[in-house]
């Protein structure tokens, strides 16, 4: 439910905070509730506090998995998306 | 944006489409419910419903923790800042909440009351450190995503002996409203709300993982397939129920594997249990009282618990007559149904909870899907 | 002039370690004293120097525009800019957005007991330079000083006249069906700039306020097509109420094209970190215009053609909707309304 | 058009019980509403109804006079006005103050979070009245919302513009060595039923604030006289401020007659009771003039025949003074230095 | 307004100006000091001096409690306020008064400390009932006529048991302050400041009475004349002092009988004497320490004392070097021999107290007199 | 020293309180420092309080004092107050 998102961790400071960034967006952070983040490790931010890690190679497995339905079963029919303008 | 720009690719949508349309069966319809506000909020902002085949419908379920936060709960927050003097911190999102008399925690706040959004749980924490002569009470909703960080404030604030800070905990459990949804006699038995299956939490299930899940796929044989956020993985989504229906199976699948895990995080849940324990019961908004459905803290950490230090006794408060909200949040009634929906209800002046929160089921509808009432024609 | 002047008071202000009081504002010495040695000096020309109750000004002939802004920014500083330099630029483009040359600026200043004299004069002398350079002088203006906790140190109104060159008709409720729809560069960077500033929300970025006199794109605007449409700044509520309003003003419907609304990367970034939407948040230094579709492709090149233009983009079209709904393809390929802003733009959790 | 309107918020703002919130200021739909419900339909012209940024202005020809207030009055609401009148007649008084006639009014609000509905459209209708019995339309405005605690209510920032006739040049340096000076009537009335409302002071009196819009007094004075020297009001600071700042502009001193200037029995009273002096109390009605010694008797029997100028008299004599002091011969028969307003003006104990 | 008009009136002034020149001998000086500033002010607001002969001469004297208020007690009343963050109440006069490092209580109010401006002391006891929270502090300055009003307050907490409420007493005497300037060297010993006669106190007198001044007349030979405030009364104490010296007298005379009688108001001395005593000594400005010069809050309501609640300790701190307020205060300068006056300091800057109060001399001669310094040509 | 002025006692109230008038001002005051104060009777207002009465015989023999000197002792020598313009 609530807004979370996956932000980079850039460097790890004492008494669990860590900086985290996103396009440029600088923040610190609390790594209290996750164990050994380590720089450059993606983190899920949620209210000020990383509530889990982003798991590279499951991401990408997941976005091949969007292609891979392409390429498994190809398009049967055309598509066609509703016209919008 | 890395692992977000990627996930909501508008050509990689069309593909994941035509895959839907290809392998729905037009002969019959598919009901699934999206538990979270979060889905809600995805499907309505980036204009899913358009990309969903004609018989696939998406019901909004009651996963908005602004949205199910029953009025006697903000009451009780709103006593405390105009008649106790309370300092109180809370999510911006609680803000505009109808609460009793016409007030609302913006409004409390313009007749004087000293109410403070907070970005973060710490910072309610840092205003009591910076004002030790005024009782700071935050006011903590959420669903177990936003559980864990309030329960390091109070281990915090205990090891602090900030004796001027306490909690109005409001926190709620995802799995007890699933199961009340599903136990409900719309569900179980007159079938006025057909569900096929779930889409489970992105974030909640980060933090209690997979497991929770399988009773449901296995008790009530839904399919559950959890999802992130972003659109592409709503819609994929989609697709996983609708090959789980169409295959007949009823399983917990995770389309999340990036951030979700079957244990989910087990540093926080340790934490929380340290912290919080289970009420028997707890009014939700729509839903009633749900059993076992809701966190207090601990008589360990009594004295940082608003409940007790305030001794607020709950009393249940009705909410507006014609507004559907309780309906919709069960998966009852649409928006549209709401006679009040856009005229008399409009997030300037919700009537509801579900006109509040841009997760909630109305505000959604009206903020970004309102032309679909609409036949528009353009030049 | 001046020398007479001394007679009365020989301290000078203490620029350093001054603070106003209530003094200041009572219209005695103490107000003469703060006018002559922070505000003439300041924005130094003739028709302050007049001295009046009211500036006596040279106009030409043609239809006059006035505008009028009140500011009241938190922090007074931010990155790109002030408050100061703000009120100037905020009242010139109003009048810029009638097509008209702005011509002279009035300032009313209402102060807080105990603001400290520096951060006044930082504030003044960026006003004065933001005037300068805009060639639009503060002619006459007036400062009341609040008690401390009935203000927030400095409040700024500006009001601006200027007058229309012949054959330029611009207006909100112009906008016809077909038309095209432009906004002249990135979008939320001054509100963001400003957010990034607040102690609560504490992230960090190089996000600076867009903050800009928008006359001089205007006037390049109107020499290559006279004919303009519509021309508004998007400031408070965003691109999107802008757009709402204009839409209701001419009682049309607009459709977008998310992909092609220019938003700098760490804008965005900073949105998903709030859960704001840039649509929503405000801009300083932009305008969104509105030209027949045959003079489209003329104005985007006279609008690239200048430097506060550079990444101007053609963003819709006017669409013909009797409930003026403003609509918006998604990058993601799905359809939504793009609703008006609701209540405060507040940083969202859940 | 309103009708259209209409879809977009349906619920009518509650004037009886509703408060200003942030989400007034916002500048999204509630801010919109407020406008349209409460500035538009109270000022009513057709162009605050353009609904642009700026107002579109017909202007005739001649030299323009434009002028700012801002107005921070405490009470809001005071015997005899209130601040919405007040901030109409301020700004109407500074343009006149030139000799002009004022055309057009902006005007520029600062609410603080929390102030009633109720109080606020009590104060606009005032505005409007005022704005409507002066003839003056409000034609463009703006609204913003500070959080509570970082405002008073209501903050109103007008500014005005007006055009001076042919052959009239007034100006606060224009005073000569033999001139006659005048004041319109009796003094302190304003600032003194002010004070009367100040809890701390707790004093009662019939005394009801002067406030009023002087254009039509100077149109007819100048009917009278067109060559007519120095026009001012003399505001905050009172009559002695406003006569040092002349004096100042002049190169000029003066000398007063104590006996001539016309107080109110109740105003006399309220100052000695607080240890303060009428002539540094605040007026809103009233103005000082300065002609040539031979058209004195002439603008005497113009002014008197005004109901504005009824109690007008002759307060004194321009005198030659490099030191610009303002003198006056006392009712006891000494003479004194009247000098400016130095600080506040505080109730005096001892 | 009765009894006011009638004594300001010009035409009766000028009779008694005409009997003044009549009777002064031509052959020799007359100075006489008027103690009390509201003296001074009426002398310099209503031009006085210009209807006396040109050998009769007014010397200020330090009866302007403002003035002789010595920096050190006005840093107390800011640290109290910026400091101790109490609420600190005040009459307006103290306002502007520079204290140390630049201050004022105005500015210091501009820097944040809460100092509310009272008309009444009985408005600072209602402060501290309004905020039971806070420390109120009255700063309680003024002569006879004003410590009445002050007793009554501090016996009023003590009745409601206000505790929050407490009295920074800088209460002064009069009769100490006219022994110390008779007995200075530049009276006594010198003649530097040749003092033919006093204008005794006004309002002072209504409360202590006619009696106190016999002393001075008895051992230091010098005529006392007590006169009301209104300009008439002033002129018309002249006159006395006039005839007394040529007539070789040295008496209390008593020209304001309208409201000063031999004993005074004895209910204002008995309540006075109940709250106060004595202090040993007392610094004034300008003239120093003066023994028995000022009153303290007796030990039965040291709870209402802030000197005592705080711990106040007094330090003396240097006026300003150029300052010569202390020099006009005993009379053996006038304003316009300081190089300060009327450059640097202004009343919008002031470097002295007496440039403050509209009864100090230098503000007195700045407001209302300068153009005596200057030949002025009338058109 | 102190500001303080004749003001007409209009109204006695409880509690040592009075209201006062000065020419149609009124104000509330306190008369705890003044004995048996009466309708009618003038006193003299410091700072909010009542601290003496003004005796009406004696200011009109001040007055008369102010006139009798003239009377007595006649002009003398011609009135020339400075010329002021
Ligand atoms: S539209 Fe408003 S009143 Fe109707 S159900 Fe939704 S929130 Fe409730
Ligand atoms: S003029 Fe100022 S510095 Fe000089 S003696 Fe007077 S108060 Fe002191
Ligand atoms: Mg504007
Ligand atoms: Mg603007
Ligand atoms: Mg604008
Ligand atoms: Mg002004
Ligand atoms: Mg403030
Ligand atoms: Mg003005
Ligand atoms: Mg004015
Ligand atoms: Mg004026
Ligand atoms: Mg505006
Ligand atoms: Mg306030």
């Amino acid at each position: 439910m609530c807004l979370a998102i996956p932000v980079r961790v850039i460097e790890v400071r004492p008494e669990q905070k860590a900086v985290v960034d996103l396009a440029g967006v600088r923040k610190e952070i609390s790594t209290a509730l996750v164990e050994d983040v380590q720089p450059g490790e993606y983190v899920i931010l949620h209210v000020g506090y990383a509530i889990g890690k982003v798991d590279a190679e499951e991401a990408a497995r997941t976005l091949e998995l969007f292609n891979q339905l392409e390429q498994a079963q190809s398009a049967e029919r055309p598509i066609a998306p509703e016209a919008v303008k | 944006m890395k692992y977000i720009d990627e996930f909501r690719d508008g050509e990689v949508a069309q593909k994941i489409a035509a895959r839907l349309r290809a392998e729905v069966s037009p002969d019959r319809r598919y009901s699934f419910m999206e538990f979270c506000g979060g889905h809600t909020h995805a499907i309505s902002r980036y204009g899913i419903e358009e990309l969903l085949p004609a018989n696939v419908r998406m019901i909004h379920g009651p996963g908005c923790p602004v949205c199910v936060l029953p009025i006697g709960r903000i009451d009780h927050a709103i006593s405390l800042a105009l008649e106790r003097g309370a300092i109180v911190c809370t999510y911006g999102d609680t803000m505009r909440v109808p609460a009793s008399g016409g007030l609302s925690l913006i409004k409390a706040k313009a007749r004087g009351a000293d109410i403070r959004m907070v970005y973060s749980a710490a910072d309610s924490l840092k205003i009591a450190a910076e004002n030790p002569d005024r009782e700071v009470v935050f006011f903590a909703i959420g669903f177990e995503t936003t559980t864990p960080p309030t329960a390091l404030v109070i281990r915090e604030a205990a090891a602090r002996g900030l004796a001027n800070f306490s909690v109005l905990c409001c926190h709620v459990l995802t799995p007890s409203a699933i199961t009340h949804i599903l136990e409900s006699p719309e569900v179980r038995d007159f079938g006025t709300v057909p569900i096929d299956g779930f889409i489970g939490p992105a974030h909640v299930s980060i933090v209690i993982g997979s497991g929770p899940y399988e009773h449901f796929a296995e008790e009530y044989r839904k399919p559950v397939v959890i999802a992130g956020f972003e659109p592409l993985d709503v819609i994929q989504a989609i697709l996983m129920l609708v090959r789980q229906v169409n295959q007949g199976r009823a399983e917990v699948e995770n389309e999340f594997t990036r951030a979700v895990t079957t244990e989910g995080n087990v540093t926080a849940q340790t934490l929380v249990s340290e912290v919080f324990e289970l009420r028997t019961t707890f009014e939700w908004r729509g839903l009633g009282e749900v059993p076992y459905s809701a966190l207090r803290i601990r008589p360990a950490y009594a004295a940082f618990d608003a409940e007790r230090k305030f001794q607020l006794d709950y009393r249940p408060v009705a909410d507006n007559k014609a507004c559907e909200c309780g309906a919709i949040l069960r998966g009852v009634k649409r928006p549209t149904d709401c006679k009040l929906f856009g005229t008399v209800c409009t997030p300037e002046n919700p009537m509801g909870s579900c006109m509040v929160s841009s997760e909630g089921a109305c505000a959604a509808h009206y903020s970004y899907g309102r032309y679909k009432d609409i036949p528009v024609v353009t030049a | 002039m001046s020398g007479t002047v001394k007679k009365n008071y020989v301290r000078p202000l203490d620029f350093k370690n001054g603070h106003i009081d209530m003094g200041h504002g009572a219209g005695g010495r103490a107000s003469a004293q703060l006018i002559e040695e922070l505000f003439l000096a300041a924005f130094d020309n003739d028709y302050l120097r007049q001295g009046n109750d009211g500036a006596l000004l040279s106009l030409p002939p043609g239809r006059m525009v006035m505008a009028t802004d009140a500011h009241v920014v938190s922090p007074l500083f931010f990155p790109g800019g002030d408050i100061g330099c703000l009120s100037v630029h905020g009242t010139i483009n109003d009048v810029a957005m009638s097509g008209a040359t702005p011509l002279y600026l009035s300032a009313s200043f209402i102060l807080e007991e105990g603001f400290p004299l520096a951060e006044l004069k930082r504030i003044v002398e960026s006003m004065a330079q933001a005037s300068r350079e805009a060639g639009v002088p503060v002619v006459t203006g007036d400062t009341k000083v609040v008690e401390r906790g009935k203000g927030d140190g400095v409040f700024i109104s500006t009001t601006g006249v200027g007058i229309v060159p012949e054959g330029v008709h611009i207006d909100g409720a112009n906008a016809r069906p077909g038309d095209a729809v432009f906004v002249s560069g990135h979008i939320g960077s001054h509100g963001m700039a400003i957010m990034a500033q607040r102690e609560s929300l504490a992230f960090e970025t190089e996000i600076v306020s867009d903050t800009a006199a928008l006359h001089g794109l205007v006037a390049a605007m109107l020499a290559a097509v006279p004919r303009l449409r519509v021309l508004r700044d998007p400031t408070r509520g965003g691109l999107a109420t802008t757009l709402n309003e204009i839409a209701r003003q001419s009682n049309v419907g607009m459709l977008l094209e998310e992909k092609a609304i220019p938003v700098l990367p760490q804008v965005d970034a900073a949105c998903e970190l709030l859960g704001l939407d840039p649509l929503y948040v405000a801009n300083e230094g932009k305008l969104i215009v509105i030209c027949a579709e045959e003079d489209a492709a003329v104005l985007l090149d006279a609008m690239r053609a200048h430097p506060l233009g550079a990444h101007a983009a053609r963003i819709g079209t006017v669409i013909e909707d009797a409930h003026g709904f403003v609509q918006m393809k998604t990058r993601f390929g799905g359809r939504r309304v793009v609703d008006w802003l609701s209540g405060e733009q507040l940083p969202r959790i859940c």
